[in-house]
């Protein structure tokens, strides 16, 4: 066997640290062969950066590793820094996690292609700045000459991932590292990107080593996954079968607690990663699994081959599971939900929200007459990509921002006609529940309190505020202990669950979720999922739940509308709007969303994939620059929703779209 | 012009804050103990000989109109007449704020190009011994009365080293500079005169080390400060990984970043640095606008007080206006 | 390059370039006007006038125990030719000397003596003022009789005219100030406020504003006693540390800006000299007599005893000052020590206390803020005068306020210090002890010295004056409305070559004499 | 198995500690002996010797007498009362103020801000020396002035600096979670949006308590600081300058160097949070 690429054998990295010591690896052995795909996953900490950083030599300081990282047979751990420099960027190359922060604010990027170009090239600076501009093409990115002299701040999300992996391969190198390449951007964006990885292995034969905490969206592009597990590789084998059939349990929880749009359930795995204060010598996993023995918590599993199966698939646990992953069919409806009959908690009609710009004229019209009920007992999912005026309508509700236009009626009164205590009363009848949980929180300020401030607002006493703490506590399986700790005490999860806790406290007729888990591990975001789920069966409360994720409110919605650009383009039951999506957006939306499974069934279409340049959209519907259907009556005439069955779009074509599908995948 | 459209707003705000000034100042002045006229009148001066004096000056007219004469003469441009000398306070500031400016714009690029390379090497060389000395050694220059530090420059420097020139005057006068700006080195580099420049050069070591001396601790900390968080940030880590050479990662990934934050701190510098020439001028006899002003101020010359704080807080915002637009140029991501 | 030579320590002491034909001198500020009339009152800028503008008379000069001093007794014509009375006193003749020029080659003439008058009384500000003491209050009591002859026609004789006009008789080039005259400024203050007068012993050659100013000797000057140093350079060295760190190097040969700390110092420094006089300054604290708790003798009483004089001589001055005992200085004519009583006892002092009925008082003592010398003297008198009773708040007050507060009258205890520019008792109790006088802080007013003043105007014969200063200094020291501190005496540190110093009564130096 | 690789160092951190521990027990030690002065010399600070002035250091006087006769041991303890006492008081003042006025302007944004911070942009704009007269004018002499003139000088900065704070911590989601909990405008800023923009005050209040107390030399220096004979190093060292080139060292490079000391622990103090503070954030 000829050498690998890169072959990491048995590598342990402990990280000094004033006071304590992290062994974020632990016996690490990998390969990543040329022309390969190689996914890393698992939950956040669990040591997948280190890895990354360990090929590049950038571990670190202060750290001590052991074992080998060899790369076309040398050892990075052990080069010279000559060695090093010359292996950096030419040998293995890191795209990182995000982008634009990884990009040098002040150096214009094609300056900073051009500097890897004539560093690993040898180009000089007319056949560089060439070459980059031709690689920038390569990378998908339109009109690249001028792109080459733009700031990184000046670029969307998606560009400035494609500069990154042009930097990236760029410096021409053996391997491509590709850190989270994916987190933060669009559905419709990250198969786009995830597919440059996918050319860059079958057309320029570098191996890739691409890590994600999302298993549903690199499934389909990686030959084998490595899965990490508290700086453990728990599992390793080709990507079909360690995603179709996982033999570890730590695979399999990871897998079950993943939302997916054909609307399984999800299985929340109780506990969190244990601290990596020593290298382990148990199964990390142990304490969470459903099959440890004595065994498991005495002795490190060796690492083995999968009894029975074909191929490179090992993994390190004493109990291999061979059946098939258990597909618990979506929880039984709790019938009644739907509160149609029911009195509206709160209804929004026509709502304009217009962001002035900081100096005068102008400004930014977030939403655009968006009108919605909900009712008591209710949950409504709201989805769409980054920017649609999500997080703008949950500020709407809560009379964070005022609306120019339309109106917000909270348990029948009117926020626009209320002041002071008035107003103050009527907030805390909409709750809040924040995407960034910990920022949520005020750092200085107790858990305690943060719950009790809305009793505090109501003015109870001091000792009734503190009985009900404990109460909710208790409700969100929070130990008592949390209630004195400060915010930077607690994990995601737990900060989450402190948030929800406040949230209730007031006992709200609404609660918005915004985003709740988009910042949460997998295995944090499927407690927190049922934490949720638990509260919006509440009958009395009626619920907003926002996300771009569409699988997650498939779980738990009973009706769901879609947002494009400050604008309702669907709305309807959760079943039909994702069984039977009627605006060619929402179908888009669908299409792209990751699946382990089968995904959505229907015919897909993608749409054009960036959005920058196409906002300044004329008068007509908003989507006809990028949608496969449009004609030009759809680019000169507003779009008004209509009803279409149980559902209304915004579309003049719904009719026409399944004969223009014709039951294939459309692609523009 | 975007940049246009910027500096006309920042001018434009700067006249509340200019006129906030001028009022403050006018209002004060009058407000302080002190009779301007009394100290030119000399003891025999009967109370007719001081209420002509007044007159002449206008002190004898009601306070609002004074002080619509005072705002139609700086509309005109006209700073008034100064009270102790007779002559126009406009010519006055002309012939003090050259000197000035000199010492401090000088001690200002010093302690900067100082507080860049100290700072920069600090960072990279962080939690060394050599970091450690350097920072401690502009915490202690920094410790020092500059009036203190000044003395004892001029003490080991000129009486007993004998390597600088005397502390009078900033010019030696056979040299035969013809005073342009009032700033005797940028004069004598104007008018080539080699003798007046090597003077003015000698003249200009110690205050200028004193000036500098006293500012660069605050300076090199910001510098070392961004720069270590460059130097730990995603982007410089990112373009390490990539391999690139050091030369390049010094200048293109870590110089103007750190950088960018320099400028609105510098302004800052500068601008309490004009205001407290004072001490190093005395100590110098350096006789610039620092000494003019606290002359006036002591002497209650009502058109040199206010002329003189107008001129500072003129300073101070302008030289804020520049940090911006530099601090633009530097940093892409600020919109100005 | 030249400039960057060093010039301290390598050059040779005292042979500086052209060592021989000029001199340098430190002073601790740039004069802030060259008009004489209208602005400027600093020191630095009066003995610039001194020298610079044509004084048509002058003090003469002296010997007092080897040191030459100016004799305000002695004045002699010095650009004029004569300067004589009426036989009534009260009409004095100025003749002026044939072929005096100003620089700009005009001829001092009576018209410019005229012009000059006139501009004084217009400007209402000092010459007015001491003009008013000999009864010179208008413009038309100047005439001029001919080219080189003018007239000044008093309301009253006076024994002080000579001196007074000694004080006063300085002249414009008329000719020249009438083309910088314009409707709105018709005595060029503009013109004479930026450009040095010319006409006198010196010419300013060069003035760089705040550093230097290089005066040249006029050679047109066509008296007896010419400029004897070609060239004199003054430069401005505000820091007294810097002007003694300079003189001790060489770089300059008098420091007229050392303090007082120094100057004992200097005297054993290699290469300086000390020239040292006695001189007519006098330190007093000066009480208003109608000001609590001031107000009453026996406070005033006990602080003339509670001041600690000799510690302050010996601590302060080095030992370099005179006990001064009456408010009349030593050298003034008609000085009496007789019946002084005051001397440093704290139980005399306590019993004054007593005698008033208080045990104990306090009040504010106002000195000069930048003035080190009655800052000391302020912190000595503060620490004896509590051993005694009586607590003192010190308050040191800038120039300004100062000014105004001495103006309102509302200073109950300061420190003075200085020297009468006219060295007569008349002249001292018309300036300073009778009811309105202009340096009357103590508001001191006795009707029997009105009456003496009245009566010295009048009085001409030199024993009887004697008489009645003895009579104002009985009653001053019964009503103590100054303390007299001391009299220091004048220190000036120079290099050892340099020679002709003539130590001025008047405090403004006189550099012709200098060689 | 393979030897074990060391990547690097990691010391950051632990310097931060040793500045301030040093910043804080220099600044201890000068506080503790001006409290306990008396105990440490037989003269009081303004208590004149009969015997003479620029006694040079003996036994009598261990570091001789002052221009004014006065006892420089002495008065150097005695000193730190009113030096690290103005400082300190003026420094507070100027947080508080400054806080204030920063808070409000940056949480309230529009024409509030514009005209608070116009106002701070005028005292910013005035220069050191001529507010100081001022204040001296309108507050009267003392101790009181010199604490305003302090304050006033730093205030600016203060309010600038959580100005900014506020308007980061003003966006932040913890807020907005306030504000909809009902929480009304003081208690959203009392409770939330003042503890969280407090970090950088912390760091820059020692600093400049340092710098206050050079300002105050600087206005002894031109008479405009405390009144003699009140014992401060600032006047102190301007009452000794003359002293340094006639070689009477004693009068001014003892409280010049005490000064420098407690001026570089305040800096060392404030070097040492800085530090801290970036630590955290790294
Ligand atoms: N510079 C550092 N100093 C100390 N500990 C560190 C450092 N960097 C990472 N660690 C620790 O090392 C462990 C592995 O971290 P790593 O960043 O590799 O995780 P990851 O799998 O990439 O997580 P994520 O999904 O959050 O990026 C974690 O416990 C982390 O706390
Ligand atoms: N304070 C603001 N001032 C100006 N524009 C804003 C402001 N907040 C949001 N916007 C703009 O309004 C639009 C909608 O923003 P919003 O935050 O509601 O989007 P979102 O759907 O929540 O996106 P994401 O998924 O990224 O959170 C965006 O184009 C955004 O740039
Ligand atoms: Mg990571
Ligand atoms: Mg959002």
């Amino acid at each position: 066997m000829d050498t690998d690429l890169l072959s990491i054998e048995d590598l342990s990295v402990v990280i000094r640290r004033p006071g304590r010591e992290v062994a974020a690896l632990s016996g690490v052995t990998l390969r990543v062969g040329r022309g390969e795909v190689v996914g890393l996953v698992g939950e956040s900490g669990g040591g997948k950066s280190m890895v990354a950083r360990s090929i590049v030599g950038l571990l670190p300081g202060g750290s001590l590793a052991s074992g080998a990282v060899r790369f076309e047979g040398d050892d990075v751990l052990r080069m010279d820094d000559d060695a090093l420099r010359r292996h950096r960027g030419h040998g293995a190359a890191i795209c990182f996690q995000n982008p634009r922060g990884a990009l040098s604010p002040t150096r214009t990027v094609g300056r900073q292609l051009t500097d890897r170009l004539t560093t690993h090239q040898r180009l000089t600076g007319a056949e560089a700045r060439k070459a980059a501009e031709e690689q920038f093409a390569t990378v998908g990115i339109r009109s690249p000459r001028r792109r080459l002299d733009a700031y990184p701040h000046e670029l969307s999300g998606g560009m400035a991932q494609r500069v990154m992996i042009s930097l990236a391969t760029g410096c021409a190198p053996g391997l491509l590292i590709a850190d989270e390449p994916t987190t933060g951007l669009d559905v419709t964006l990250t198969r786009e990107i995830l597919r440059r990885f996918r050319l860059a292995a079958d057309t320029d034969g570098r191996g890739v080593l691409l890590i994600s905490h999302d298993l549903a969206s690199i499934a389909g592009v990686c030959d084998r996954v490595v899965v990490l597990y508290a700086g453990t590789v728990v599992e390793s084998g080709p990507a079909a079968r360690v995603l179709g059939r996982p033999a570890h349990p730590y695979t399999r929880a990871l897998l079950r607690s993943v939302p997916d749009v054909d609307g399984r359930a999800v299985v929340a795995t109780p506990g969190a990663m244990p601290l990596l204060k020593a290298a382990p010598r148990d199964c990390p996993f142990a304490p969470r699994c459903a099959h440890a023995t004595a065994a498991c918590t005495s002795e490190r599993p060796p690492v083995s081959w999968v009894p029975g199966a074909a191929g490179d698939w090992t993994l390190a646990c004493f109990h291999p599971r061979t059946d098939e992953l258990a597909r618990e069919e979506p929880a039984a409806e709790s019938s009644g939900r739907g509160g149609a009959a029911k009195e509206p908690v709160l209804e929004v009609d026509d709502a304009h929200v217009v962001y002035r710009s900081r100096f005068g004229t102008g400004g930014h019209a977030a939403l655009r007459g968006v009108s919605l009920r909900v009712a008591a007992g209710e949950t409504l999912g709201v989805v769409g990509e980054s920017g649609c005026g999500k997080s703008t309508l949950a500020k709407l509700l809560l009379g964070l921002v005022p609306a120019a236009r339309g109106d917000v009626r909270v348990a029948g009164s009117r926020m626009s006609a209320l002041r002071g205590r008035e107003l103050r009363r009527l907030r805390t009848r909409v709750q809040m529940v924040f995407q960034d949980p910990i920022g949520s929180l005020s750092p200085r300020r107790t858990v305690a309190d943060a719950i009790a401030e809305p009793l505090r607002a109501l003015g109870l006493s001091a000792a009734r505020r503190a009985e009900r703490v404990e109460a909710l506590a208790d409700r969100l399986k929070l130990d008592r202990s949390m209630l004195a700790r400060h915010p930077h005490e607690l994990s995601g999860g737990q900060a989450q669950r402190v948030c929800i806790a406040r949230a209730l406290a007031g006992e709200p007729d609404v609660l918005v979720f915004d985003e709740p888990t988009s910042a949460l591990d997998v295995t944090v975001q499927a407690q927190i999922l049922e934490v949720i789920a638990d509260v919006v069966r509440d009958p009395a409360r009626g619920s907003v739940f926002i996300s771009h994720d569409l699988a997650t409110v498939r779980g738990f919605a009973d009706r769901v509308i879609v947002l494009y650009l400050g604008r309702i383009v669907e709305e309807g039951p959760v079943e039909e709007v994702f069984g039977n999506p009627r605006h060619p957006y929402t179908r888009a939306l669908l299409s792209s969303a990751p699946s382990l499974g089968d995904g959505f069934s229907g015919p897909k279409i993608t749409l054009t994939e960036d959005l920058d340049d196409t906002e300044a959209a004329g008068p007509g519907c908003p989507l006809a620059a990028r949608c496969p259907f449009a004609d030009d009556r759809c680019r000169t005439e507003e779009q008004e929703l209509r009803p279409y069955g149980n559902t209304r779009a915004a579309c003049r074509r719904v009719p026409e779209i399944p004969d223009l599908l014709k039951g294939s995948d459309i692609r523009v | 012009m975007r940049i246009v459209r910027f500096l006309v707003r920042r001018l434009l705000q700067l006249v509340p804050v200019l006129l906030g000034v001028v009022v403050l100042t006018f209002l004060l002045v009058r407000v302080l103990p002190g009779d301007p006229i009394r100290t030119i009148l000399g003891p025999n001066a009967t109370p007719e000989d001081a209420a002509a004096a007044r007159a002449r000056y206008g002190l004898d007219q009601p306070i609002v109109h004074q002080f619509l004469d005072y705002l139609g003469g700086l509309v005109t441009g006209d700073l008034g007449t100064s009270i102790q000398s007779g002559t126009s306070v406009g010519a006055e500031i002309g012939l003090r704020v050259g000197p000035t400016f000199e010492l401090v714009v000088l001690a200002l690029a010093v302690a900067l190009v100082v507080a860049v390379l100290l700072g920069v090497w600090s960072a990279r060389h962080a939690d060394r011994a050599g970091d450690h000395g350097v920072r401690l050694l502009a915490l202690v220059g920094n410790s020092m009365p500059e009036f203190w530090l000044g003395l004892v420059l001029i003490l080991v420097g000129y009486s007993v080293l004998g390597w600088f020139p005397a502390p009078s005057g900033r010019v030696d006068p056979d040299a035969n500079l013809t005073p342009l700006t009032g700033a005797d080195l940028l004069d004598a580099a104007l008018t080539l005169n080699g003798p007046a420049f090597g003077s003015a050069l000698a003249h200009l070591i110690l205050p200028v080390a004193t000036l500098s001396i006293v500012v660069v601790a605050p300076l090199l900390r910001s510098v070392r400060a961004s720069a270590l968080e460059v130097l730990h940030s995603e982007p410089y880590v990112a373009a390490t990984a990539h391999g690139l050479s050091g030369r390049t990662l010094l200048r293109g990934y870590l110089l103007r970043a750190t950088l960018a934050r320099l400028p609105s701190l510098a302004a800052l510098v500068f601008g309490t640095s004009i205001g407290s020439t004072v001490l190093v001028e005395y100590v110098f006899s350096w006789q610039g606008f620092g000494q003019w002003a606290l002359r006036g101020l002591l002497y209650r010359d009502y058109p040199v007080v206010q002329a003189s704080v107008l001129v500072i807080a003129f300073c101070y915002v302008v030289v804020f206006l520049v940090a911006d637009v530099v601090q633009a140029v530097l940093d892409p991501r600020v919109q100005i | 390059a030249a400039g960057s030579k060093p010039q301290g320590a390598n050059a040779p002491s005292g042979t500086a370039p052209a060592a021989a034909s000029s001199l340098r001198i430190a002073v601790s500020s740039y004069l802030s006007s060259w008009d004489q009339d209208f602005v400027g009152f600093d020191l630095t800028a009066l003995m610039l006038y001194k020298n610079v503008y044509p004084y048509l008379i002058d003090y003469g000069v002296t010997d007092v125990n080897g040191a030459q001093i100016l004799d305000t007794t002695n004045i002699t014509p010095t650009f004029a030719e004569s300067f004589t009375p009426s036989a009534d006193q009260k009409v004095w003749t100025l003749k002026l000397r044939k072929g005096v020029k100003f620089a700009s080659g005009n001829e001092l003439k009576a018209a410019d003596v005229k012009w000059s008058k006139d501009r004084a009384f217009a400007a209402q500000a000092n010459v007015a003022g001491v003009y008013r003491v000999i009864g010179l209050t208008e413009p038309d009591q100047v005439k001029v009789v001919d080219d080189y002859t003018v007239e000044f026609t008093q309301a009253f004789p006076s024994a002080l005219t000579p001196q007074i006009q000694a004080i006063s008789l300085y002249v414009f080039d008329s000719v020249e100030a009438r083309k910088h005259a314009t409707d709105a400024d018709p005595w060029a203050k503009e013109w004479f406020a930026k450009n040095p007068p010319t006409g006198g012993y010196f010419n300013v050659e060069k003035a760089t504003q705040g550093q230097e100013i290089v005066l040249a000797a006029n050679t047109g000057y066509p008296g007896p006693d010419p400029a004897k140093t070609p060239t004199i350079r003054i430069s401005v060295v505000p820091a007294a540390s810097n002007q003694r760190l300079q003189l001790q190097n060489g770089d300059i040969d008098i420091a007229l800006g050392v303090s007082k700390r120094d100057v004992a110092d200097l005297k054993k420094a290699p290469g300086v000299k000390v020239v040292s006089a006695p001189s007519n300054q006098q330190v007093t604290l000066q009480m208003s007599v109608t000001t609590a708790p001031f107000d009453d003798v026996n406070v005033r009483k006990a602080l003339a005893y509670a001041v600690p004089y000799e510690q302050i001589i010996a601590n302060i001055y080095g030992g370099d000052a005179r006990p001064a005992k009456s408010p009349v200085p030593l050298d003034m004519p008609g000085y009496d020590e007789r019946g002084y009583p005051y001397t440093y006892d704290l139980d005399k002092a306590k019993a004054a206390l007593a005698a008033a009925g208080k045990p104990s008082v306090s009040s504010e003592l106002v000195f000069e803020a930048d003035n080190e010398e009655q800052q000391q003297l302020a912190v000595l008198v503060q620490s004896e005068a509590r051993k005694a009773g009586i607590e003192l708040t010190l308050a040191p007050l800038d120039p300004a306020t100062l000014a105004e507060r001495r103006q309102k009258r509302s200073v109950p205890l300061q420190i003075t210090s200085g020297q009468l520019w006219v060295n007569d008792v008349e002249y001292m109790l018309a300036t300073s002890l009778v009811k309105g006088a202009n340096l009357n802080y103590s508001n001191y007013s006795n009707p029997e010295i009105e009456k003496i003043y009245e009566e010295s105007h009048t009085t001409v014969d030199a024993a009887a004056r004697g008489e009645l200063w003895t009579k104002v200094q009985e009653i001053l020291a019964a009503d103590v409305p100054w303390v007299v501190v001391c009299q220091p005496n004048f220190n000036l540190p120079v290099r050892e070559n340099v020679a002709g110093w003539v130590q001025p009564m008047d405090g403004l130096a006189r550099l012709r004499f200098l060689g | 198995m393979s030897e074990t690789v060391v990547v690097g160092t990691a010391r950051a951190g632990r310097f931060a500690t040793v500045l301030i521990v040093t910043g804080s027990v220099i600044l201890a030690v000068v506080a503790l002996a001006a409290v306990f002065a008396p105990l440490l010399t037989g003269w009081g600070p303004t208590e004149i010797d009969p015997l003479g002035t620029l006694v040079p250091p003996g036994p009598g006087h261990p570091l001789g007498t002052d221009a004014n006769g006065m006892d420089v041991w002495s008065r150097l303890l005695h000193a730190g009362r009113l030096d690290l006492g103005i400082a300190v008081a003026g420094v507070a003042v100027a947080v508080v103020a400054g806080t204030a006025l920063g808070l409000v302007a940056g949480y309230l944004g529009g024409w509030v801000d514009d005209v608070l911070m116009r106002v701070v942009d005028v005292f910013q704009a005035f220069p050191t020396f001529i507010l100081a007269l001022a204040v001296a004018a309108l507050v009267g002499n003392g101790t009181g002035n010199l604490i305003a003139v302090i304050a006033a000088v730093n205030a600016p900065a203060y309010a600038r600096l959580v100005r900014a704070e506020v308007r980061t911590v003003r966006e932040s989601s913890f807020v907005a979670a306030s504000v909809t909990s009902g929480a009304s405008t003081f208690g959203v800023l009392w409770r939330h949006v003042l503890p969280n923009s407090l970090t950088p005050v912390r760091v820059i209040a020692p600093l400049n308590a340092g710098w206050a107390m050079l300002t105050l030399a600087g206005l002894s220096f031109l008479g405009l600081g405390v009144t003699v004979p009140a014992a401060e190093w600032g006047a102190m060292i301007s009452l000794g300058s003359p002293d340094v080139v006639a070689g009477r060292w004693w009068t001014s490079v003892p409280p010049g160097l005490v000064l420098l000391i407690c001026v570089l622990g305040f800096s060392l103090l404030g070097e040492g949070l800085q530090e801290r503070a970036e630590a955290k954030r790294r």
